[in-house]
Formats: C-alpha cells, structure tokens, sequence
C-alpha cells in the first residue's frame, strides 16, 4: 500500500500530540525543549505531506519547512542559554524549581 | 457672549494658582479666580435675559460649535437656555462660597484649591456642552477631583468613602457612556448633537432600552434610590468646600443629565418608565427623611436629607410635566446653594467644637450667634418654609406633580408631600439640639463667631436663597422656557 | 379707592421693623429696639384703623353689600394654565376686622413687653421676632390667593416657633416650640394637599375666582370636583376637609390641639398675642374665608366642622377644670373658645339670616381676642410678680395687684357670658345659631358655657382670693407700660359687646342684626352664674372641698387631669411607630442591607479575585494546558457551538 | 524592483540593521564608556525615530512579501518613539550594566524583527519576523544574570512562545493544506468557513492572543512581567504588544476579512474574557510591575473590543489607542523603573507617602494612571472611549455595558495607588529622588503625550487620514 497523505497527515498529528504531552509533563526542561521541537517536526511533515500531495507546483511548504528548522535552532540556542542561567542559581533544571513567579 | 470664557477663566486660575509661591498667594488667586466666575456668571445671566427680552426666542442661545473628532462627528459645541444659566449660577455661588469657607486648610493648599477650580471647570462645560460626547467629558472631569478632595483632605473613613464614591460614579457614568454610544448608533445620523438628537426619530424599542442606562447612570449622581449609598459617607468624610461642591454642584450633575440627556433626547423612554421614576423619587424622598431622622452626626443629617430633597429633583423630572420640571430645576438650584450653605454650617461648627454629634452640642446659639443664625435660616430654608428657596421649589414641584392625575402620580405625590412633616422633624432636632438648649460643654463657652471669610461665605450663600424665596418669579421665568422645551416632544406625544 | 400704599405699609412696617431690629438689634438699636419696634407698629395700627374707616364707611359697600376688594395683585410665582400664586391683598370685612385686631392686640403686647420684658438679654431679638409675627399675620389675613395665605400661614408658624423658643436654654422651651412646629406643620400637610386638590379642580388660586367657581351651580369646574370621588367622599369635599385639617391644627383644634399647652412655654405676651387673640384663630379665618364654598356647595364638611369644634370646646373646657398651671388653664380655655368659633361656622348658613353662625362666630373671634389677651396679659403681670405660672405659688394677690385684679375680673365676667360684657354677646349668637341649626350642638354648647364659667372664676378665685393676703418681697405691679394694655383691652372687653357686629360682617357681606332675645339668654346666663357661684364656694377660701371632689372621682379627675391621655397617645405613635418601626428600620436598612449590597459586590469582586489566583500557578507546563484548551475550547466553540 | 525603493521603503529596517552592526563593532572593539555609548544610542534611536517619519511611500518588496504603506509607516513611527523613550527611562538602569551594547543589539534585533512583523505580506515572513521579535526579548528577560527571577522570566517566555509557535505553525500548516498558499494578498480567496480553516484561524489567532496577552493565552505574562528587568517589561507591554496589534489588525481586516463573523464572536470572547481576567487579578497585585502587567492585560480587551468593528473606526481607533497606551503606559513604567533603579523599592506599600517626596513623580504616575483607567482629560479617555464606541457600534449593548462596568473595576485599582502615593502616610517613605535629566525629559514626552494626544484632535484626524 502506497502511504497517502492521510498516514502523514495521521503521522504529523501524533507527532504533535506527543510533543504537547511531552511538554505538558516532562519535568526536565531541556526534555520540554525537545518537545517542542517534536511538535515543529510535525508541522514540518504537515508542510511537506501538503507540499506533496496538495500543492504539488507551489514549493511554499519546503521552504517553510526550511525556515522552521533553522528557526527552532536558534530558538533553542537561546532557550538552552537561558536553561544554564537558571541552572546557575538553583543547582537544578527541573520546572519545579522554577515556580517562584506566581499568583 | 462668549461661552467659552466660563471654561477658559478657571483654567487660567488654576494654572495661575500653580505658579504661585505661597498658600497665601494660591488662596487670593483662587479667591479672586472664583469671584471673576461670578461675575461672568451674572453677566452670562444678564446678556441672556437681555437677549430674550429682545425677542430671541431660539432655544439655545450664545452657540458655539467647533468641529473637534470629525471622523466621530464630535463637536465643541456649546450653548446655554434657561436651565443651564440657572446652573451656571447656581456653580459660581457654590465655588465662590466654598473658596471663602476653606480659608483655613493648611494641608497642601495648592492642590486643595486646585481640586476645587477643577471641579468647577467640570461643571461649567458640563452645564454648557450641547455635545453629549462634550458633556460627558465634562462629567468624568468632575468626578477626580472629588476622590482626591475627600481622599486626601477628608476625615473619618475617608479611603473608604473616596472609593465608593468614585466607583459608584464612575459606575453611573459607566452607563451614561453606554447610553451615549446607543444614542449615537441609534439614530439615522451619527451624531452627538443633542440638539439635532432631539430631533432625530429614535426608535421606541431603542429608547426603552437605552432611557433606563441614561436614567440611572446620571440618577447615581443625583443620588436617586437605591444609588445613593455613596451620598452619607461621601459628604460625611469630605472636607467643608469638598461636601459643599459635591452635595451644590456635582449632584446636580446628575439632575441636569437625567432632565437633559435622558428626558430630553429619549422621550418615549421617559414616558415609559416614569411611573418607576416618580415610585423610586417618593421612596427616595421618604425613605431618605425617615434615615435622616435617625442620624446623629450632622453631616449625615444634611446628607441623608439631600437624598431627601433631591428625590424632587427626580420627582419632578419623572413627572413630566412643564411645572414639575420647572420645579426640578429650582430645586436643583435651591438645594445647591441650601446644602451648600448647610455643609459650610457644619463645617464652621465643626472646626470649633471638634465634633458633629447632635448628642454632644448645645446651646450653640449663646456661643456663637452668627453661626447659629446660619444655621437657622439653612434649616428653615431645608424644611421649606417659604421666603427662602426650598419652599419656591417644593411647592412648584407639587403643583406640576398635582398636574397629573392618573392614580400612581397622586400617590407619590402626596407621599413626597408627607416628607414636609419628617423634615420638619429632622430639622428641628437638630437645630433643637444643638442650637438651642443649655451649653452642653464648658469648652464651647470660649468659642469664637464666624470669621470674614465665613461670614462673606454665608451672606453669599444667603443672598441666593433669600433672592429665590422672595422673588421666585425671576428664576421661574428664567426655567420655565428651557422646561418647555425639554417637555415639548413628550407633550406631542401625549397628544 | 383704597389708598395702596398705605394697605402696604401696614404689613411691610413690622416687615421694615424685622428686618432692621434681626441685623442691627445688637448695635444701633440696642436700647431702643424696642421702641422702635412699638412706634412701627402703632404707624401700622394707626393704618388699620385709616383702612378699616375707609372700608367700612367709604367705599367698602357697593349697593349696600360689602364688597371684596382687590386692590393690589402681583404675579409672584406662575405655574401653568391660569394657575399663580399671587400677592396681593384682599379687603372685605373679615380681613379688615382682622387687620384691626391684630394690629392691636398687637399693639398692646409691644407695649406690654416694654416692661415685661426689661433685662433681657436678647431684647431687641425678642421684638423683631414679634414684628415678623405681626408682619406674618397680617399678610395671612390680607391674602388673597390660597396659596399666599398657606406661605403666611407657615411664616407665622415659624414666628411662633421662634417665640415660643425663645427661652432657648430652657428644654421645655425648646421641646415645645418644637412640638408646636410640628404638629402644625403636620396639619399643614393637609393644607397643602387641600390646595392641591382644590387648585387642581377649580383651575385656580385665587380666592374671588375659586369661590366664585366652586359656588356658582353650573360651573364646570364644580361639577367635576362634586363628580370626581375617592374613597366615596367627592374631591371638592376631599380638598376642603384637608384644607380644614390645616387650619385646624393652627387653631388647636381636636385631635391636633397638642401643642397650644405646651407653647405657653414661651413670653407670656407671646401667649397673649399668638397664643389667644391672633394666630390660633387663623383656622377660624380660613374656614371663614372659604365660608361660601363650605356653605353653599360642602355642606358635609361643615357638619364635620361643627362637630370638631363642639368636641374641642367641650373638651378643652373640661380639662381647663383641672389644670394648675393657670397659663394653661388659659390655653385650654383658648382652645375651648376657638372650638366655639369654629362649631358656629358650621351651623352657619350662607347669606342674610342664615348666617348668624357666621356673624357670631366673627364677633366671637373679636371679643374674645380682646378678652382672651386681656387675661393673658393680666396673667403675665401676675407671673411677673409671684415669678411662677403654678397656683400653688399664688393667691391673695388682689391688694397686691389691684389693677390686674380688677380687669382679670372683667376679662372673666366676659369670657363667661355674664350680660353686658362683651362675651355675652357673642356667645349668645353663637348659641341662638346652634339652637336654630342643631339641637345637640346647643346642649353641649349650653354646658360647655357653664363648665366656662366655672374654670375661669376657678382660676380667678385661685389667683385673688383663696388664701390670705401674703407679703410679696418683689416689686410692685409693672408700671405704666404693662398696665396701660390692660386697662385699654378691659375697656374693649366690657364694651366691645354694644358693637352691632352684624352691620359690618356677615356671612355675603350684607347688613345683618345678631338677634336678641332676652328669653333665650336666659339659661346660659343663668348656667354661667352657676358655674360662678360652684367655683365661688370651692375656691374663695382655701377649703379642701376641690381635692374632695377631685379624690371622689379620682377615676375621671385623673383622666382628664391628663388631658385625656391624648398627648399619650401621640407619643406613642411618634415615637414607638414612627421612630422604632420607620425611621430605625429605614436608617438600617440603608446602611445594612441597600449599602451592604454596593459593600458586598466590591467584596465579591475582591473574593473571586482571592479565589482565581491558583490560576496563575506559576507552572508553566500548566499554563501551556490552558493555551491548549483555550485553543481547542475556541475551536469548539466557533465550529460547533456557534456554528457559521 | 528599482535599488531606490529598497532603500526608501526599507529605511527603518535598513537603519536598525545598521545599528545592530555598529553595536557589535563597539562590541568587539570595548572601546566605549557606558554613559556615551549610551548617549550615542540614544540619539540614534531619536534619528530612527526621525527616519521613520520623513520620506515614507507606499510599496511592495520582495514578491509581496514586504509591504509598506502610510499606516505602517506611522506604526512603525510608534514604536520607534517607544523604544527611544525606553531607552531615556532606563538610563539610570543601563549605565551601571555591564553589558550595555548587547541589551541594545538584542532589543534593536526585536525591534527589526517587529518593523518587518507590521510590514509582513506572507505568513512565512509574519513567521519569521515574528520570531526574530521574540526570541531576543528571551534573552533581554534574563537580563539581570544574577537575579532568579530573571531567568525563570526568559524560561517562562522562551518556553511558552516556543509552545505558542508551535501552535501556530500548525495553524499554518493547515492553511497552507487548505489554500496552498501563504501570501496574504492571496489567501483572502481561498478562504471560507470551513471547519478546518476555523480550527486553523483559531490556532493562529492564538498566537496573536499570546503575544497581545489575551486571555486565556495570557499566563506567561505577568511572570515575564514581573521577572524582567523593568526595561525590559515596557518593551514587552509597549513595543511588543503594539506591534502585535497592529499586525493582528492586518491580519484581522485584510486576510481574513471572509471569516469576519467568527473572528467578531472570537474577539468579543477573548476581550471580555481578557478585561474580565486581567481586572480580577489586578486587583489582588502587590508588586507594581505584576499589578501593571495585569492591568495591561485588561487594556488588551478593550483593544480587542475596538478591532471587533471591523471598520475604519476600528482600525483608527486601535492604532489611536496605542498610541497613547504608548505613551500612558511609559510613563507609568518610567516612574517605576526610576523608583526602582534608586530604591529598588517594587512593592506598592512603598508608594506609600510618595507625594510628600516626590511630587513630579507621583503625578506623572497618577496622571499615567488615570490616562489607563480612562478619565479626562487624559488621553486615555479618548482612546478608551474610541474603542468602546467601536466595539458598539455592531450594536451589542450588553458587550459595552460589561466592557463599562470593567472600566469600573479598573479604576478601583487604578485609584488605590493614587490613594497609596497621595493619602496614604509613611514612615519610611521612599527618600527624594534626584532623576537623570533623561528620564525626566523622557517623562516630560510621555506628560506631554498624556494631555495633548486627546484634547488636540489633530492627532487622531491624522490616523485618521491614514485608513
């Protein structure tokens, strides 16, 4: 069986919701991170299934996709810079121990 | 005339007043400030009837009207009838009255007489707008400076009281905006000329919903039932010039909007719920007599009895009848110069004898007889007792109530009449109390009489009602033209 | 023509005098204010009397009918259609008589207080009190809009209200110039209505115009106010009885005469002229100004009329046998005597004989201000002797006060109705009405005479005689100035009689003769003698037949003793109901429950708030939850809920 | 594509890239004071500011996807003149910071980010410029190294805007699926109210209520808020936020004009729940950065009320308002940061008794506030009322009456600080303060811009023009 663009689509779909549920309960904040950028990875099949089996002649979609993976680079770069600072006050890079702003 | 110059002479007073040096500097400015207020109110008064006199029977005279948001079609559009040369009268004596009265404020004097000539800015182009978007600005401008006065310069629960007060405003001007935007929506053109309003056809379903916001967001003002919990603790924790101004000029506000705005701009509506406005005025005239009797803190007295005295206001505003708002509006100037003169009383007495507690004065009247004679004639003047302003204003209220007789009208008239009775019992005692009887306290034996400024403060004050009581005729010919024309529309509805 | 500006000067004078002695009392006229305050009034008397000359003998008649003159009117305050107060003065033989008799009884108090009221402290405050009295009075009996008399009528309350305070320091004082105000002003209230009622359905103010609209038979305006009813009592009779209701409380009337008692706390000249000659028979002059209408188109409030006043007269009376306070004594016997007036009125018909009631009632009213302020004034000079108002305090005073005695004695053979003081007179009119019009009305106007007699030669024998002659270590009798109104008043009181009333005052303004037959006097003469002759045993010597009664039927003695507990009664309903069951709940109610509700939306704002802020957890996987159900609640909402 | 449109339409960005370079050879070369580096950015900022206004033209760059015009022109005006305010307020701040240049290559990159954001003609450049705005802000949250607060602040932001742009990415994903295209001057025809291009504009808008703070996307805000250094925040609540709002009205208007009814019931939704939401947890505030990032949330509803009338009112209305949130906004920040760079005093009990030592202060804050809260004759009162006449002018009375009676609430907290700076005593009140002649000119502007931008109707007839 040929694979369509409704197992990528299918595909993309779990992708995205593994990375919310990742986000949502990983305590580590560089495994948060990484959820994050499962949820990119499934706009990037997204873009791509699309590309491919939709829009075939437009190559919108492959350069978005592109775009999105340098984005999430230097996204993360700062995110990672900004998880050491953290980690020089507290000793620690679990969320729980950054919760001091609240209410 | 220019109308603008009522706005522009303050303004220059208070920026005057900031580049003075000392109190004593700030006090002349502003005292100088509000007699020129005067002056140019009485002038205002006197081109207008002359203008009259010569025939000009256009219903706004001394127009001005800029253009100021035409993308909104706002406009500074000002413009004066019968009513608000009233009112504007009635501000300038408040003002000037209450300048003299707080000669002795030693807390930040600047901002204190700052606040004051901001209030009457407030006033002034409220009275004059005949732009709702204009009036409404003017009204909000009113409103600060209140907090601030009874905030900062007030006594007793005075953060509290300078809260509430300023909510429940803000809240009734809350409703008056979403008022003004139906209206503006409403008619066929997009415009906040309260003139061309009148004369646009708004939809009765429109005006049904829109009357009751406009109503009771300008009725919080003027303390109409059950918005009038803000009036005891507002007056009872503001300073003298502050109570004077807020029961004198700002709950007028109120009163003016209701019969301007409301009335006049959404007739149908008023027609339709002025069965519940005259029910909530009887109550409020009543209901508030009968509180008053059982107060025992000056101030609360006078406050309790403003909520009394300004159910005429509504009364007749409901009413809808020529005579009854012409009797509104003699109210609205009777009570504010009545009130005002009743707060400079209690703030005189106060300043004295460090307590307001009917329980604990006595024998005021062997102290200080200026005072207490003051304090007599404001009573008086309170109960109604004719030769002053409340009697001109009650009585023209009860005559054009008595103009309808349909079975809810009658009722709350005679219910309205039956408060001449409680006031009477209310005054009395706390005239009775205090004035009269022995000299509770041998500390108040060494007190002193009214001072200039309070003396000058009173006999203005005075003057006014007097004028009022004795000759009743002058105001009433001045009203009487604007109430036709506010009662015009609904007339022909009626027909 | 009358001459207007004289018929102005005559209230304005005391006006001036007011105004003029209330700013520079203190300075100028500290030692003459009340000088100044007499001569004024006697310019106004002198005016009066000019008037009242005019009136009646010039160019009052107009084909031998007195007629109501108009001569000044001005616009004061218009309301709509038609309908304006007015202020303007009416003449006609009732305002006439009664600018005469205020301004001399007027006169005479002014004169009076010269000496009586040396020393005071706050003298010349005491005369521009009494000027803006007299200014009130006379305004309110030259009135010729309904509406101008009820702003008189309230100016001359608070004069009382003043007078009556004026011993300011002293509670009683202060409680019962309180009292007065507000009972009248209660009355008022009826007053007001009535005019509202009346104004509304005769489309006007004016007395001429209302009267002549709510007589004439086929006038539109009195058939709708005939036609119109509530409750099953028609609107014209509705606004009439309210208009009653005021004038009954100013004139002391039954159930709203409280307050007349207790305002002898004031000068006892006050009494005299506010308290007996003048303000409390402003009732009297309302219903006799309104007299056509009542007459002619209400009879049924005349009948109530009637039975107010007999009621009042015969109570009144009763009580007067038990007070010890002889200025109350006199205050009951006012009431007493105003209850006279009023029940003539209403036996009164209108025009030529008819209106004898209306005759009598009007003399009436004249001698007994002259009586009635004769007896206070001489009342005043024995409380200035013996410096107490109780008659335990008093007796044997005749050699001390020879002059007082001697005309006390007149004022109480007047009051009494023995022949030929002027009392006789006019009672005897009112009498014969009564008998003519209504059986049961003369029967206890017949006793109530009596009962007259008996207090009033109680209190005369209570205060001359009784017990022996003691020395007083106090001054003599007043001087000149104090005893020169007594003797003037007991001239009038035994003369004033021979006056042929009728031709002056009648109830359409035509000529009229007060019948006399000596047959009829008979018996209320005799029945006066009686009561005479009881209170002559009980109390020219002191005896203890007067307690023996008393204790005999202690029962009765102590009710009306206590005036009927009517006073009670009012207390209980001001205070139990309408302080405890109104004013209190309505004071807590405003602050608990109306101002809890402004108090409580603030705190629920503040306690949901408080509540929400887990919120904000700090969390921030947590707030990434919420974005997500935001997102996927908004995209719910818009594809299935909302559905476009 | 002439090489003179190029430089003429992209000036601003030109200018501020060129910027960002001197920045890094300063950088490298250390060879620079802070006080005149900071004196040198800050008059560069005010010719950026003056580059922004002269010589504006309309255009397209790049195949659609740069586009500019006289509105945006004048947005980017804003925020430029915001930015350069910010950066006189924080003098005092900035000169003890070690390191300077690199706060202002960072905040110049967001502001580059934020100028190409307003002039995106393409979802991919809305993306990308969208990034570049926030991630640097990510970093300049953690601007106090050593603070906690700080660096839990970038977390919280770096973090939740990651999320969000997944979010979104998503949402444009499925509109790429949908349409196949992600030019807005394309995607108006392929649109309709499909279920699947409704979830898609709900997954983008919730991008746009993220960084515009509307609830409920709302949550990182007040932490970030409070977090950040004070500068910072008013980048964030001021720059950010009006930028935000001035694409989503792009958007809104243009783009998606075809779905305007759901867009209306989604803004009605958001900005009552926003107002509602931000007020109830302005009250409660004790830290006056916290307080005024939730009353910035609240604003945001009534900003949000205004763009629902889809109409040239609205659009004028909102760019008016944020205009003078601009400046109301700074003002407020600008006390607070002044305060807090010499007392380090955040908390509002220490406002207490501020009038008895500082007068200009306190009325500047008071006057900043009231112009928040909506009263005259501050500006804020015009551009409040604009709004809500926008927002009723579809004729849902209920809409503004609830909007009204939120306004009431906000003054409630709006007056407590007036009440705590001017009625409430102290003992230890906060000690005069001798202000930098920066702030207080830049405090000066922000006054100015407080009374004059209502009262001088010039201003709005100007926006006006612009539609």
């Amino acid at each position: 069986m040929q694979p369509g663009i409704y197992h990528l689509l299918l595909i993309s779909t779990a992708l995205f919701f593994i990375g919310v549920y990742g986000f949502f309960t990983r305590r580590n904040l560089i495994t948060m991170l990484m959820s994050i950028e499962l949820i990119l990875n499934s706009v990037n099949i997204n873009f791509i299934a699309f590309n491919k089996y939709l829009w075939a002649n437009k190559l919108d979609g492959v350069l978005f996709t592109i775009f999105i993976m340098a984005i999430a680079a230097a996204e993360a770069a700062v995110a990672i810079a900004i998880i050491i600072n953290l980690y020089r006050s507290r000793q620690s890079i679990d969320v729980k121990h950054a919760e001091e702003l609240k209410w | 005339m220019n109308l603008t110059l009522l706005i522009i002479a303050p303004l220059i007073t208070a920026v005057t007043m900031l580049l003075m040096r000392n109190a004593q500097q700030v006090k002349w400015t502003s005292l100088v400030g509000s007699a020129i207020q005067l002056v140019l109110a009485f002038a205002l008064l006197f081109v207008f009837q002359n203008e009259r006199s010569a025939g000009n029977t256009e219903q706004m005279l001394f127009q001005q009207n800029y253009t100021w948001f035409s993308a909104w079609n706002i406009h500074f559009h000002v413009g004066v009838d019968g009513i608000s040369v009233a009112m504007i009268l009635l501000t300038a004596f408040v003002v000037i009255a209450g300048v003299l009265v707080s000669w002795n404020v030693q807390k930040m004097v600047k901002e204190f007489y700052l606040m004051l000539i901001l209030l009457s800015i407030g006033a002034y182009g409220f009275f004059l707008s005949l732009d709702l978007f204009l009036l409404f600005f003017f009204l909000e401008i009113a409103v600060l400076p209140k907090f601030l006065l009874i905030g900062i310069w007030g006594s007793g629960e005075k953060e509290y009281s300078a809260n509430k007060l300023a909510l429940m405003l803000m809240g009734g001007s809350a409703l008056v905006l979403v008022g003004l935007l139906g209206v503006y929506f409403a008619g066929s053109e997009r415009t906040f000329d309260l003139l061309k309003l009148s004369r646009l056809p708004i939809p009765q379903e429109t005006q049904r919903l829109l009357f009751p916001l406009l109503f009771a967001g300008f009725g919080v003002f003027t303390a109409l039932f059950p918005f009038h919990t803000w009036v005891p603790d507002g007056h009872s924790s503001a300073p003298t010039a502050g109570s004077m101004f807020l029961a004198g000029i700002s709950m007028k506000l109120g009163g003016y909007g209701c019969l301007r705005v409301a009335t006049y701009i959404l007739p149908e509506g008023a027609k339709e719920y002025s069965t519940i406005i005259i029910a909530l005025a009887a109550i409020a005239i009543l209901y508030g007599a009968f509180a008053t009797m059982m107060q025992k803190d000056l101030k609360y007295i006078n406050a309790y009895s403003s909520v009394s005295h300004c159910g005429f206001v509504l009364l007749g505003i409901g009413m809808l009848t020529k005579t009854a708002i012409t009797g509104a509006v003699i109210q609205m100037v009777s009570h504010g110069l009545m009130t005002a003169l009743f707060f400079a009383v209690i703030g005189m007495i106060y300043d004295r004898t460090h307590t307001r507690s009917v329980k604990k004065l006595g024998g005021l009247l062997k102290v200080m007889p200026f005072i207490t004679t003051i304090f007599f004639i404001v009573g008086l003047c309170s109960l109604g007792l004719p030769g002053f302003s409340g009697f001109v204003a009650e009585m023209t209220v009860f005559m054009g109530s008595w103009e309808r007789p349909e079975i809810p009208y009658r009722v709350a008239t005679i219910a309205a009449c039956m408060s001449i009775v409680v006031t009477a019992v209310y005054i009395l005692r706390a005239i009775g109390q205090t004035a009269m009887g022995p000299v509770t306290e041998e500390r108040y034996m060494t007190l002193k009489d009214a001072s200039w400024n309070e003396k000058l403060a009173a006999v203005i004050l005075i003057t006014g009602i007097v004028v009022i009581g004795v000759a009743p005729f002058w105001l009433n010919d001045l009203v009487a033209p604007g109430a036709h024309h506010i009662i015009e529309k609904i007339s022909q509805l009626n027909n | 023509m009358p001459n207007v500006i004289i018929l102005v000067l005559i209230p304005f004078l005391p006006l001036a005098s007011f105004l003029i002695l209330g700013l520079f009392g203190k300075s100028i006229f500290r030692n003459t204010s009340g000088l100044a305050g007499t001569l004024s009034l006697f310019v106004s008397f002198l005016l009066s009397i000019y008037t009242s000359f005019g009136y009646f003998f010039e160019y009052g008649k107009a084909n031998g009918i007195y007629q109501k003159l108009v001569p000044l009117k001005l616009s004061w305050l218009e309301f709509s259609n038609g309908l304006s107060i007015d202020m303007g003065i009416i003449l006609d033989p009732i305002s006439v008589m009664m600018i005469m008799v205020v301004t001399f009884i007027s006169l005479m108090v002014h004169i009076y207080s010269l000496t009586y009221m040396k020393g005071e402290e706050r003298f010349s405050t005491y005369y521009s009190y009494l000027s803006l009295f007299t200014f009130s009075m006379l305004g309110l009996v030259l009135s010729s809009n309904i509406f101008q008399i009820y702003i008189f009528w309230e100016l001359v309350g608070v004069s009382s209200f003043l007078l009556i305070g004026f011993y300011y320091n002293k509670p009683s004082a202060v409680a019962a110039s309180k009292k007065a105000f507000i009972v009248t002003r209660f009355a008022d209230l009826g007053f007001l209505i009535g005019i509202l009622v009346l104004s509304f359905y005769s489309g006007t103010l004016d007395f001429n115009t209302l009267i002549q609209r709510l007589t004439s038979p086929g006038s539109g305006e009195l058939k709708t106010a005939v036609t119109t009813s509530f409750l099953g009592i028609s609107a014209l009779n509705w606004g009439l009885a309210l208009v009653f209701m005021g004038g009954a409380g100013k004139s002391a009337l039954f159930p709203l005469h409280i307050w007349l008692p207790d305002a002898m706390e004031g000068p006892t000249p006050v009494s005299a002229l506010i308290h007996a000659a003048t303000m409390v028979v402003a009732g009297v002059y309302l219903v006799a100004r309104l007299f056509p209408v009542l007459a002619l188109s209400a009879p049924e409030v005349l009948e109530l009329i009637t039975l107010v006043g007999v009621i009042t007269a015969l109570i009144a009376a009763l009580i007067a046998c038990t007070q010890t306070d002889i200025k109350r004594v006199l205050a009951y016997s006012t009431m007493s005597q105003i209850g006279f007036m009023m029940f003539a009125l209403g036996v009164s018909g209108y025009g030529g004989s008819n209106g004898i009631g209306f005759t009598a009632s009007m003399f009436h009213l004249f001698t007994h201000a002259l009586f009635k302020a004769l007896l206070f004034l001489g009342a005043g000079s024995v409380i200035h002797y013996v410096h107490s108002n109780e008659m335990k305090d008093m007796g044997g005073l005749k050699k001390h006060l020879p002059i007082t005695h001697i005309t006390f004695l007149i004022a109480c053979l007047a009051i009494a109705g023995v022949p030929p003081f002027s009392g006789f007179f006019s009672k005897e009119g009112i009498l014969l009405a009564a008998y003519e019009h209504n059986p049961a009305v003369f029967w206890l106007a017949l006793a109530t005479s009596g009962l007259t007699a008996y207090y009033m030669f109680r209190l005369y024998f209570r205060i001359f005689w009784y017990k022996a002659s003691q020395q007083h270590k106090h001054h003599g009798e007043g001087g000149f100035a104090m005893m020169l109104p007594l003797i003037l008043l007991a001239v009038g009181a035994a003369v004033a009689g021979f006056i042929p009333f009728g031709r002056f005052v009648s109830s359409d303004g035509s000529l009229l003769t007060l019948p006399f037959h000596w047959l009829f006097s008979i018996a209320p003469v005799t029945l006066g003698l009686l009561g005479i002759f009881s209170a002559m045993v009980l109390f020219k010597k002191e005896n203890g037949k007067a307690d023996q009664i008393s204790s005999f039927m202690s029962r009765v003695y102590k009710l009306v003793y206590h005036k009927f507990y009517v006073d009670e009664i009012y207390l209980f309903i001001t205070r139990k109901v309408l302080f405890s069951m109104v004013g209190r709940p309505a004071a807590w109610i405003d602050r608990n429950i109306i101002d809890g509700l402004v108090n409580l939306s603030g705190a629920t704002t503040k306690a949901v708030s408080e509540r929400i802020k887990v919120i904000q957890s700090g969390k921030v996987q947590h707030y990434g939850l919420y974005f997500l159900f935001g997102v996927i609640g908004l995209g719910v909402l818009l594809i299935y809920v909302i559905k476009f | 594509m002439e090489i003179n449109d190029f430089f003429i339409l992209m000036k601003g960005e030109l200018f501020l890239a060129v910027m960002i370079f001197l920045l890094l050879f300063i950088k490298v070369g250390k060879g620079m004071q802070n006080a005149s580096l900071l004196t040198l950015i800050q008059v560069l900022l005010f010719v950026n500011f003056l580059v922004s206004l002269t010589f504006n033209r309309e255009g397209v760059l790049f195949g659609d996807m740069f586009i500019t015009n006289s509105l945006v022109a004048f947005q980017k005006s804003i925020l430029s003149l915001g930015t350069f305010l910010i950066s006189l307020l924080s003098t005092d701040w900035l000169k003890k910071h070690s390191h300077l240049p690199e706060f202002f290559l960072l905040m110049f990159s967001s502001l580059l980010g934020m100028f190409f954001l307003i002039s995106s003609g393409n979802l991919l450049m809305f993306y990308l410029s969208l990034e570049l705005a926030t991630i640097p802000v990510a970093a300049l949250a953690n601007f106090d190294l050593e603070k906690r607060k700080s660096s839990e602040a970038a977390m919280k932001l770096i973090l939740s805007s990651a999320f969000s742009s997944g979010i979104l990415l998503f949402g444009i994903s499925l509109f790429y699926g949908a349409t196949g295209t992600i030019n807005f001057s394309q995607l108006p025809g392929h649109i309709n109210a499909s279920a699947m291009q409704i979830l898609a504009f709900v997954f983008l808008a919730s991008a746009f209520g993220f960084k515009l703070s509307a609830v409920p996307f709302h949550f990182w805000t007040a932490d970030v808020y409070e977090g950040s250094p004070i500068a910072v925040t008013s980048f964030l609540s001021v720059i950010s936020k009006g930028s935000m709002a001035f694409i989503f009205l792009t958007v809104l208007y243009k783009v998606f004009q075809p779905l305007s009814e759901v867009w209306y019931a989604l803004l009605m939704i958001l900005s009552l729940a926003t107002m509602f939401i931000g007020n109830l947890f302005a009250l409660r505030q004790q830290n006056i950065k916290r307080f005024l990032a939730f009353s910035s949330i609240a604003q945001v509803g009534f900003i949000l009320m205004g763009m629902s009338s889809n109409a040239d009112m609205g659009l004028a209305s909102v760019v008016y308002f944020v205009l003078i949130y601009v400046f109301s906004n700074l003002a407020a920040f600008g006390v607070v940061s002044v305060i807090s760079a010499h007392t380090g005093k955040e908390h509002i009990n220490d406002y207490k008794g501020l009038y008895q030592t500082n007068p200009f202060l306190s009325w500047t804050l008071a006057l900043a506030l009231f112009s928040l809260a909506g009263i005259p004759p501050t500006a804020g009162f015009f551009g409040k009322l604009f709004l809500l006449a926008a927002g009723a002018s579809k004729g849902h009375y209920w809409f503004v009456i609830f909007a009204a009676l939120n306004l009431v609430i906000s003054l409630y907290y709006y007056l407590n600080i007036v009440r705590v700076m001017f009625m409430d005593k102290s003992r230890h009140p906060i000690q005069s303060i001798k202000n930098n002649r920066a702030a207080n000119f830049a405090l000066g502007i922000c006054l100015a811009g407080i009374v004059l931008i209502g009262l001088v109707s010039w201003f709005y007839e100007y926006i006006q023009t612009l539609m």
